[in-house]
């Protein structure tokens, strides 16, 4: 799995690929909570990611749960397939802010959901 | 029997995992998104026990034996820890949104019937998971 | 190592078995391309042992062991068939124009090492097969 | 697996699915005899094959003899990807004709390679 993380229009989008999952979820937590911690905005882009489980889903709900805490925003984009399905047994689906591409997550209208 | 698979309980087996218990799902006639929801409720599964059940001792082992059954799959996940109790074995309350505590309700979600055994050949557990397809009404 | 797998002897657990070496040899480091190469010479290698070692007989056993080495992999497939003379497993020259005699040299075409052994614990013969990845120079 | 015949432009089309394995490669044998055995040319379409072995490949090798023998053409469609690496291993790319799609297998000027 490979991470990547660039600033774009002032926020932070980190772009995750492959299998998130015990594995893998620690390295995905660390570089969410690094992220924002930098007090900016984070935009998580799940279009590359085949698989994630719940450990994997526990970094997103962590990553979110400090963005809270620190007054930022948390959004994810592009949430499909398996990951959809994932997050509406957890129903989470609902407690993210989910967006269809990075360029509406990034808008500075971007409603508050 | 399918096949059985025995593997280190170490976090990154599970990636060869995924793959085979998909098409043995396929195999038993599941459809795609169904074999899907099998993996990640046979992946959950792995991960408890290589964190609660061995916590973490990458040396310990898990035996996987996958059968086809009459209109379904069936799961034996054995591991060879200290006896579980099902009733610690719970999941969260959903309306907390938290971290964690979401395996067990995966598995419970997706598989049909789910039960826990103690080896009758000694130390350690078994989990009996099984599905059964959907027959098109 | 990095798992075990047993399944019976049966052309349709084949497909089940090569999505899990698949992904073994990406654990492994080696490219998508190489993947599949390793793929098949596994699936020829069992394929060999239904068809020649156990004569399509569906109860018997295969045991398939997957290592990761330094810089590469390697597997150990065991069956439990009367001895076999690695002198009679040959590739066919491939200049005639016939169907079959192509599983062992793809097998070793692909593999760097194919190694024939007796089980050291009673019947059975291992073939053994190593790969390295390509160090890119 | 799934195989579909169709009768196209005065020649059989049949199209392969999935993976030609020693599980598979029994009934596409004894479909391509078939096919053959109609006294049509054949062109086997195998852009939706993912996986072919040796024994797969022997099926095709088959048809092919079977063909010649009786004075029919036999040619393969869209051979890529995993199925074209496995004919290079065999060395039988060569022996094959080998068209890019359906309808170049079908034109009547098509070249006898
Ligand atoms: N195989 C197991 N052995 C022992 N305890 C287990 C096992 N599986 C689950 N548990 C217990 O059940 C609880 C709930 O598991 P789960 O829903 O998967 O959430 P999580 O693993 O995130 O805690 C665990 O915290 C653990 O106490
Ligand atoms: N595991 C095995 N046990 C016994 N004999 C084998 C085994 N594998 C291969 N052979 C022998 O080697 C020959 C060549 O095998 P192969 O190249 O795979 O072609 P094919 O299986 O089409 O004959 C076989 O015909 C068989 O006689």
């Amino acid at each position: 799995m490979n991470e990547f993380v660039s600033e774009e229009a002032g926020k932070l989008v980190v772009r995750l690929e492959g299998e998130v999952d015990l594995d893998r979820s620690p390295a995905v937590r660390k570089l969410l909570f690094d992220c924002v911690t930098r007090q900016m905005d984070v935009v998580v882009d799940l279009s590359e990611v085949q698989y994630i489980d719940s450990s994997g889903i526990a970094s997103l709900v962590e990553g979110l749960q400090a963005a809270n805490g620190n007054g930022t925003k948390f959004s994810l984009v592009a949430v499909s397939g398996q990951v959809r399905r994932v997050m509406e047994l957890a129903r989470l689906d609902k407690v993210f802010k989910i967006f269809d591409d990075v360029d509406a997550a990034l808008a500075p209208m971007a409603p508050v959901v | 029997m399918l096949l059985q698979l025995s593997f280190p309980a170490i976090p990154d087996r599970l990636r060869l995992v995924r793959p085979m218990v998909r098409a043995s799902a396929q195999l038993c006639g599941f459809t795609v998104e169904d074999s899907l929801d099998v993996v990640l409720a046979i992946d959950e599964a792995c991960a408890n026990i290589i964190e609660h059940a061995y916590h973490w001792r990458g040396d310990a082992e898990i035996v996987l034996t996958i059968f086809k059954i009459e209109g379904g799959i069936q799961f034996q996940l054995r591991d060879f820890a200290p006896p579980v109790s099902s009733r610690s074995v719970q999941p969260r309350n959903l309306d907390d949104i938290m971290p964690g505590g979401l395996g067990t309700h995966f598995i419970r979600s997706i598989m049909d019937d789910t039960r826990f055994m103690r080896a009758p050949d000694g130390e350690g557990n078994i989990l009996e998971l099984t599905k059964r397809a959907m027959v098109p009404s």
